[in-house]
């Protein structure tokens, strides 16, 4: 395993001070592990607040900043953050108007956003939050765990964020995080698969004509195994199966996201596909996002995402944002 | 038991962790995100330095500190879970200085208790409750049956070792598992391969403290 | 070898039929490759056009927009395009004050960018070229090629392109661009090699723990091959080689750039060492990027280049870009 | 040696030019980019089909559509630099419809001397003028001891090949391969590999016109 780092142990501590060089118009608390706007919180504005494992950069923290999120949380690599971080992150974004925790689906994340967000209420700081599971690849059942939240995660919070800057209360971006994720479908799959730093070998090994459909972003395998075809055939399976659990038509907001290792230059190639897929299916690309955006450390392969967009969503959607990873309008 | 033998107990599952760790990494990658091991091995570490730096009186008090550290330094799945547990645990004692085994046993249950409370998993579902639930009903039964405390601590080691090794022919209904639906199947699941880790340190900590001690 | 394409002939076609649809600020012209401002030239303005063998995107074309270039032409993947696109180029984006090609120094670039200058001359087109050539890797002598160009190219074009949109007469464009040059030193290290889709196997193989140190952005091995470290004493070694080629002090733009398949996590991490460096030196990061901006397919790796920033280059550089690889201000 | 002859040359590259691809791509992915096979399978492709649709009248119309054609399709550094090589060598045979040996050697001189004035290579700088120029030499040598046409070409051609193995010791100082420095030893240099191919199509070309027609 090679790897740009100093230890194992550092990763996450060591990427924070680049963040933290890198970025002015970000606070980073390596301590507590919070990233918040270097501007600190609005008087009046809800907080957006989002965390989760790392190794999924940009996402979240290269998504904080004027437009979308207040804080962001990062755990380990792979690993959800802890409560203590998200009360942190709550006291440290709250403007007197509430903090909205915006959670991916995993069990993890839930639960220490859970824990965080009781402790929270005791201190008296208005919690609410937003889970996001957008990955159609898990068969949902009231009896396991439900969806994993992917790609949507990235317009959840764009738009989310947009309404909260806008001034909205927070039940009303809590609505609004909402109807983003109910609206919004993902579907993944893995070329190779990737090494965390602690294991140091493949969370699992392909075949040279093999990958995996229905990944999540956590190295795990997929729903199946299958072999290499071109890209419009791939592409075809991917939109196949977010149109058959949410009908594609009318304007949509499309994200082709690579998972870490994938050149753009593929990505380009895919997004040509899935645009000629939506075409067919009578759907209109109004906005996109092609490149890295919820990554999995080294893996190669890409995820699809789409939201059906409404006037306000599209209106949300193009208001100006300036993080990182994220930037227009200012 | 007194409180030695419960900070033995978590000596012995800090050591335990750390030598396993590979192995729970290896099973979390095969159906999870290969971080299991690691983030126990964290999680220990931060509670041997939270007993060393505050040294608690009671049974009831050290797993509450276990307990609220696992919450404060794991994160994951099984932070939450295993340090509700152990909380749920400290808190049944309450500031009893000596732990008879059925006390332990209405402490376990507590734990497990609020594992459920929080995971809703049910056995079954391919959890660490399916290696935690038939062991404390070993050793409630083993107590019942008036079985002296080495017995029903042994019964119950052996019945969590059984229980994670029954967890892999089943499909995996909870936890990241759950994702790979059939393909969860041939397995076994890591949370409970580690809790049945700390019921065999419970047994050996235990038998440790029973050896006569010199002079 | 696993590629996201349809067929190995198709793929630069397909990746601009993907760029079209992604990004209506664009004009596409797979016919004669050429990828344009849709807004088309501005009058009196100075056209900036640049080119060279895909396989590095973003660059060129995701740098195609306001304030930055005018024009891109794509090549073959790693072969530099041919004149009949860069007379087309400059024909379409001339508004009346001349063209200037921003070039990366490689023998094909040069080649065919000055068989199209004398035929853009013939047709009555005032053309200018800059030579963008910072890697310090290469022993630079009369003999030889010279030093390739790398990542000081997004230099170029965004500073140059600033100076264009400012209304600068194309001999002041072309002596910006020419100062950015001066002032730019890039070195690059790769963990693995790429996989041209022609050849279909990598470019060279590397053991567990060898690395490449020195290596340009076509997939070629580098100056010499290593032993694997950590990122700091890798950094170091980077930065030494920079900084003995040109003293590092004041204030300095930084890019650390992924070659295509690197965590933009380990590339945080590269940044952080990358600073401290430079404050060691007493240098200061005034401005930064941090991810994939010269990319070579899927090689893992990185580069960091170092712009000496004067008080023009740095207001040059602060201006509004709106493209789809770099914005901000708009 | 008529148009015919010139086309059959063309068409010669083209075949052998697919059929050494593989070849002439893993020469330059050692001390290059990996794409000379691709550039010159791409230009001669486009070449037989510019001569499909053109029937140029005369040799040097032939070698000056050839070389447009390649510069316009090509790219990279082989594409100016034969593209160059076959429109000077065109210029120089002007419309003559029939080409001597010595006319056919002034023109490929003439073609040398573009790619040099383009690319500034010398011998020994280990590119395809290392094969070009002994061949070229071996070429107007034979012609003044007044060999046939046959053995000057067959001369020529095994002038280039000697010429492209010798390029394998040199250390590259033009082109991508001089990036490597002292690495760039111990390779043979794809252009003047492909250059050898090239000189080699003509002696088979030219061969293959001598053969008495049937009928
Ligand atoms: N809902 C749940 N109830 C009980 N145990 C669970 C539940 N979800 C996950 N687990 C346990 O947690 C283990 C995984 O822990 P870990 O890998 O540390 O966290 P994560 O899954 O967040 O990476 C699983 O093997 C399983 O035993
Ligand atoms: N300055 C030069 N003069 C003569 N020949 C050159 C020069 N530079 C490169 N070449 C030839 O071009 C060949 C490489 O061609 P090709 O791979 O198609 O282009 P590129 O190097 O742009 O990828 C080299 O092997 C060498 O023979
Ligand atoms: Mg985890
Ligand atoms: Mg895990
Ligand atoms: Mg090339
Ligand atoms: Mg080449």
């Amino acid at each position: 395993m090679k790897k740009l780092i100093n230890s194992v142990d550092s990763v996450v501590t060591d990427a924070l001070r680049g963040l933290a060089s890198a970025h002015p118009g970000l606070r980073v608390d390596r301590e507590s592990r919070v990233v918040s706007r270097a501007s600190g919180p609005r008087a009046g504005k809800v907080g957006l607040v989002s965390g989760g494992g790392s190794g999924h950069e940009p996402l979240h923290a290269g998504f904080v900043g004027h437009g979308m999120l207040d804080a962001a949380c990062p755990g380990e690599i792979f690993t959800s953050p802890v409560p203590d971080q998200m009360i942190t992150a709550a006291t440290a974004v709250n403007g007197g108007a509430g903090v909205l925790y915006i959670v991916k689906n995993y069990t993890g994340d839930v639960l220490n956003f859970e824990l965080a967000a009781e402790l929270c209420a005791d201190e008296g700081i208005e919690v609410a939050s937003v889970l996001v599971d957008d990955d159609v690849a898990v068969r949902d059942s009231l009896h396991t765990a439900g969806r994993r939240g992917t790609g949507a995660t990235v317009f959840v919070e764009k738009i989310a964020g947009a309404a909260a800057e806008g001034g909205a209360a927070l039940p009303e971006v809590a609505r609004v995080a909402e109807e983003v994720n109910a609206r919004s479908r993902s579907f993944g799959v893995a070329l190779s698969a990737c090494t965390t730093p602690a294991s140091g070998r493949p969370t699992f090994e392909l075949g040279e004509t093999e990958i995996e459909l229905g990944i999540g972003i956590h190295g795990e395998p997929g729903r199946s195994r299958a072999t290499m075809r071109g890209a419009r055939e791939l592409v075809t399976a991917v939109m196949d199966a977010i149109h058959e659990d949410m009908p594609l038509s009318g304007d949509v907001l499309v994200m082709v996201n690579g998972m870490g290792a994938t050149p753009l230059i593929e990505l380009y190639v895919v997004f040509a596909e899935v645009a000629e897929y939506l075409s067919g299916k009578g759907a209109r690309v109004a906005r996109s996002l092609v490149g890295d955006y919820v990554t999995s450390l080294d893996m190669r392969g890409f995820s699809v995402t789409v939201c059906l967009l409404s006037e306000e969503l599209t209106r949300l959607w193009d208001a100006p944002v300036e993080t990182p990873a994220l930037r227009w309008g200012r | 038991m007194n409180t030695a033998v419960f900070a033995r107990w978590v000596g012995e599952i800090d050591r335990t962790v750390r030598a396993e760790k590979e192995r729970l990494t290896r099973l979390d990658a095969a159906i999870g995100d290969a971080d299991h091991g690691a983030n126990l091995e964290r999680g220990f570490r931060a509670v041997t330095q939270a007993l060393a730096d505050d040294e608690p009186a009671t049974p009831g008090a050290l797993l509450r500190l276990v307990g609220s550290t696992l919450i404060r330094k794991v994160g994951g799945a099984s932070g939450p879970l295993y340090g509700t547990a152990f909380l749920e645990a400290g808190k049944a004692l309450g500031e009893t200085p000596q732990v008879s085994v059925t006390e332990l046993t209405r402490a376990l249950e507590a734990g497990l208790a609020g594992i459920q409370r929080l995971g809703a998993a049910v056995e079954g579902d391919k959890t660490m409750v399916d290696a935690l639930a038939p062991a404390i009903r070993a050793l409630a039964g083993a107590a019942r049956e008036g079985a002296g405390r080495r017995e029903a601590l042994d019964a119950a080691a052996s019945a969590a070792v059984a229980g994670a090794e029954a967890t892999i022919p089943m499909l995996a209904r909870k936890g990241r598992a759950s994702y790979l639906g059939p393909r969860s199947v041939g397995h076994e699941d890591p949370g409970a391969a580690s809790a049945a880790l700390m019921l065999t340190a419970l047994c050996t900590a235990a038998a440790a403290s029973d050896e006569p001690r010199e002079g």
